[in-house]
């Protein structure tokens, strides 16, 4: 196993699903020339040139529409959008046009697209480049919405996602790319729709995914250090929502914390907690509660930035509310 | 063209036409519902373009797509069904009216949000570049799409990419009740694609053999070279769909056009031409009446979907 | 009171306010020389003139961000979408510069835009033309959603969203058109955000808002009918979410059902539910309900999409599930 | 114009220069965060263009936007503030470099969604001409921009609805790594007006004293007649944001443009037509450098804002 950074797993993947099958190309805003703007595609187009790394005009719903075009007759894009925020440029083309093909002609066509995407707030961008919207996303029928929290899974899921035949929203997170993380040097595909145990705990189990795990991870020592031991899901992706390891571990703590990054309201802590309390009523010992960024468009302002975000205390400080309250 | 390929495509232009009408009444009778967009006296359009692609150009044209469905060969049987939301129907009864597709015969849909297929279109064209193949792909698409971001961002790509798309918009003089002048910058469509260093042309609709001969000309023009526009003028007798009021033209307008009704243009030249008799036009259409009481009949006596068909191909992979 | 259809009471609360303030004008597809498609604006070109009910060109963004921009200097437009499924098309400007502008700028900027919305399925429009999104946009903080049930409240919460200095995305639901109620004859407002008890009951708190206060209050007869009482609280407006009703509610009844015609991953009823639990958790006596859509895109075919949609019955076996069981 | 004038505007544009600079160092120290777009290069395009708008008329841009804020009158302390996320800034530190506005100077903001704000644009004038006011509104937009469907959107309603928009492309060559050549269909942005039957110009954008002229005569062309684009042919002589690797230009093609900077051409024009002497310049330089040093100051010296500043501003009815 090879001590990787997210960058470097989620590059990897795309540089050996590219090699493995000819049909893989990556379109999308200076994913060629420049390298990607976050460097994750930095030496592609000098190995594997313009025509399957392909630099695009700002033109968002021609680069997912376009690859929605290119999937249906049976190539395999991944299609770029320098950050999530970005999504709502080609919002029609990823909700109505990805999600909805295969249904709505009932069936004959298929999109195998891939759409990246980089999200995250607290990096001072400002309230237009900072959202964490994925559970918006994840509202959607015919969509899969993935968002990996370590290098192995970035790895494995982004894989996965270029084979499937259907269309993924992938989400990355910008201040993840830096994360650490053992990785295999053979070939791996992970399982897309499979919630994971990140840390095996007895008091509290924390449901989380992206960003949030690493807080949680973070969190998790602190507390443990206090003599709380918990329990960390990383849902991996949002739709397919794998409940059953979450449901598992509920059984055996029967408190909940739900972390994410996102606003609170109508987010994804909403629907996993509501689905515990649907699938383990009887095991409810303290309400559930919601870590979640405060609910505002994210200010330039460092202070006020980090504020409105969810900080590893906030988590501590919930888990032991569960625990105690 | 052979006598017989005069005559088919003498043949799907009254079919659609029939189709056309026998829909309207069905969605009078509550057999048909959502949204239904006839395409009568727009029939010469599809019928000259589709009749000079090769198998392997695709099309993709918006919901305005019943007779785009005719001409791609889907069996009048099939689009019926789809009409009636049956099991039988090209999508399964999961599409209606706005989405009749059959990838076999490479009709890639009727797609219902506005311009959103053109990008789409890009992107079939960008596959089969990307593979090396000679395909083009025919895209359809109305006067009031043109406006929309859609248009402009799959235009843009399509010439900087050299994607073998040929652009057709069938301008109508409407998006719904909104005429061509009251809601693009430039009159005549054709002059967008200036704007895209693209080349274009203006033709009649009305007359089949003009669209053609116009469309063969632009099918090969960007086979070799790239994306091409082409408008082609044309007009819709009935209302936008069930239901307009139609405040927004006179009737006088609508006569004006119904003299130039591609049927009788291309009845007139079949029989000038003498190609082929009023007798075997008529007996085309006796044809076309039993044909399209047979597809209604088929759609009529076919089954429902199953309802656990309702959960099928949201995924390919569950 | 008159007694009114929906389309009469919001095609009042237009033309009454385009009376009262000048800088109240119309702009969408359609809404003038036709009358709107679904005859909201019928009359209106003929009274006001092309100036004030203006057609637009189809082109989404444009009639939402000119919208933002005529705003921002003052005039109120009322930016009208054909249907809510064309938002996502005009997405960016909605949720990006409508809901962050007052706030990205330090407040120095105000967008008092309307933007009214069609939405809701069983009409046989397929799967991009169906949807009811409406909880995707409440996510986002600095713009306000209302979805009012009534014909009394679309005429009141209407006013108010036009005659708010905020961004209101007002919803309204194509199958209640034609409902009728009762209506003042004088000028009134409602104040968005408020949660309103609809009907009284002590068995079950009903949550739901729109479309699914129709089908909820016939659940409720039937249900009186087999000697159960439903309190339906109507919730109006998703953002700001009045919960107070909610809880008080709920505290009397112990028990809960939330009603919405979306998908319910992510939906409305995982915040309400989430809501419920963390302010009341004492008071649950079973676990919430939520009714929502089928996760599938609406098929045309008229049974299956009746399928997919929430029916009368399954409120009121939900009801009983969460009564007995 | 009179002397002072003139050197007004040789002063604003070292000031930005000066301030873009400064700004480059306090983002190497960490005192500036997330994107940083700087101006170097293009001082003569929104320098010229707004020193001849009237009051009136209002001005938005993209992100790239301290230049525009100098010109349009925010004073430097409150850019300065602005970037360093001051309770002092023009937005009180809650928009950072991207979005810098004052309204009371009619400056409409930076916007950082590519070509978000033309249809923005396209709504203030809407505003002014539903109220009857003969103002402008100038819109700034990056060659990039050009490709989105907004633009396409806006470009369209502008022409029907005749709105007083002045539409200002700086054409700087580049979309971040970009060229015109590799993202847009024409290489003459000004050439997509064309498209919608717009008028047009393409001009100088290193020459203030041109991109003058010319903004004045679209100004004045857009208050009587409607919408205009004008293409200003620029370069920015830095990369794109703080971080660029540059790796799709080589450096040559900086020094060849340098060899136009806009402020060495316009020192040359004044000293050359003896309205000021160089020494008269290097004053202003200096006291530009106290303005930049007082700019800094009083920026670092300023309070952060309160953390409950953070629940301000969301709604205007809480
Ligand atoms: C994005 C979007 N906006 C609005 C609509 C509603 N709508 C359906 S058809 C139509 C008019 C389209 O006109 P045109 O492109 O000329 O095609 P035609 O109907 O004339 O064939 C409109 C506005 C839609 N389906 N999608
Ligand atoms: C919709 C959208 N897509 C992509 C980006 C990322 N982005 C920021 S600036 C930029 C390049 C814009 O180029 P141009 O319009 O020429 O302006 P310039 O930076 O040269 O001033 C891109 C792609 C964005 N901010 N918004
Ligand atoms: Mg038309
Ligand atoms: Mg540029």
């Amino acid at each position: 196993m090879a001590r990787i950074t997210m960058r470097e797993a989620i590059s990897q993947a795309l540089w050996e699903e590219m090699e493995r099958d000819e049909n893989v190309f990556i379109m999308g805003q200076e994913v060629g020339v420049w390298g990607g703007t976050y460097a994750v595609t930095k030496g592609f187009y000098d190995h594997f040139g313009g025509r399957r790394v392909r630099d695009t005009p700002i033109s968002e719903a021609a680069i997912v529409g376009a690859g929605v075009g290119a999937a249906m007759v049976g190539v395999r894009p991944v299609s770029e959008l320098m950050t999530i925020n970005f999504a709502f440029v080609a919002m029609d083309h990823i909700v109505n046009q990805a999600a909805k093909i295969h249904a709505m002609f009932g069936g004959q066509m298929r999109v195998p697209l891939v759409i990246r995407a980089v999200g995250g707030g607290g990096r001072q961008l400002g309230a237009t480049h900072s959202q964490t919207p994925d559970a918006i996303f994840a509202h959607f029928p015919g969509l899969k919405v993935v968002a990996p929290g370590t290098p192995h899974d970035a790895k494995g899921l982004l894989k996965a996602a270029i084979r499937s035949d259907d269309p993924v929203l992938f989400i990355e997170h910008a201040t993840l790319y830096q994360m650490r993380g053992e990785v295999p040097e053979e070939d791996y595909v992970e399982q897309i729709g499979k919630s994971k145990v990140q840390r095996e705990g007895d008091d509290v189990t924390i449901v989380t995914y992206s960003k949030g795990l690493e807080l949680s991870l973070r969190a998790a020592d602190e507390l443990s250090s206090q003599g709380i031991e918990v329990e960390i899901i990383d849902l991996r992706s949002l739709r397919p929502l794998d409940m059953e390891p979450v449901i598992a571990s509920f059984k055996k703590t029967n408190r909940a914390v739900v972390v994410e990054e996102g606003w609170r309201s109508f987010g994804v802590g909403s629907e996993v907690a509501s689905r515990i309390y649907e699938n383990a009523f009887d095991y409810v010992d303290a309400p559930i509660k919601r870590v979640a960024q405060k609910e505002v468009p994210l200010p330039y302002n460092r202070r006020l930035e980090q504020h409105a975000l969810v900080q590893m205390e906030d988590i501590v400080q919930a888990v032991k509310e569960v625990t105690y309250g | 063209m052979e006598k017989n390929q005069y005559l088919d495509l003498y043949h799907q232009m009254v079919l659609i036409r029939r189709i056309e009408e026998r829909s309207a009444e069905l969605y009078q009778q509550g057999k048909i519902g959502g949204f239904l967009h006839l395409y009568i006296g727009q029939e010469a359009v599809s019928t000259g373009l589709i009749s000079v692609r090769r198998p392997e150009d695709r099309v993709i044209t918006a919901y305005r797509d019943h007779g785009v469905a005719i001409n791609c060969g889907i069996p009048a049987k099939q689009v019926m069904a789809e009409l009636l939301g049956k099991a039988t129907g090209c999508s399964k009864g999961k599409g209606g009216s706005m989405h009749m597709a059959d990838v076999e015969k490479n009709f890639w849909g009727g797609h219902a949000i506005v311009g959103s297929h053109l990008p789409i279109a890009a992107g079939l064209a960008l596959g089969d570049q990307y593979r090396g193949l000679n395909n083009v792909t025919i895209c359809m698409f109305g006067d009031g799409a043109t406006n929309i971001g859609f248009f402009h961002e799959a235009f843009n790509l399509s010439k900087v990419w050299d994607l073998p798309v040929l652009w057709v918009c069938e301008n109508n003089q409407y998006g719904m009740g909104t005429s061509v002048e009251r809601a693009s910058a430039v009159p005549e469509i054709r002059q967008k694609a200036e704007g895209y260093n693209m080349r274009n042309a203006r033709i009649d609709g009305m007359d089949l053999i003009t669209v053609r001969d116009a469309s063969l000309e632009a099918l090969e023009y960007v086979r070799k070279n790239g994306p091409m526009l082409l408008e082609i003028v044309t007009y819709r007798y009935r209302g936008h769909s069930m239901g307009d009021p139609e405040r927004y033209r006179d009737s006088g307008e609508i006569k004006k056009w119904q003299e130039t009704d591609p049927i009788g243009i291309y009845r007139k030249y079949l029989s000038e031409k003498e190609i082929a008799s009023l007798e075997e036009m008529n007996e085309i259409d006796t044809q076309v009446d039993h044909e399209v009481d047979e597809a209604v009949q088929f759609a009529e006596s076919s089954p429902e979907p199953e309802l656990d068909e309702l959960f099928r191909d949201i995924y390919v992979e569950a």
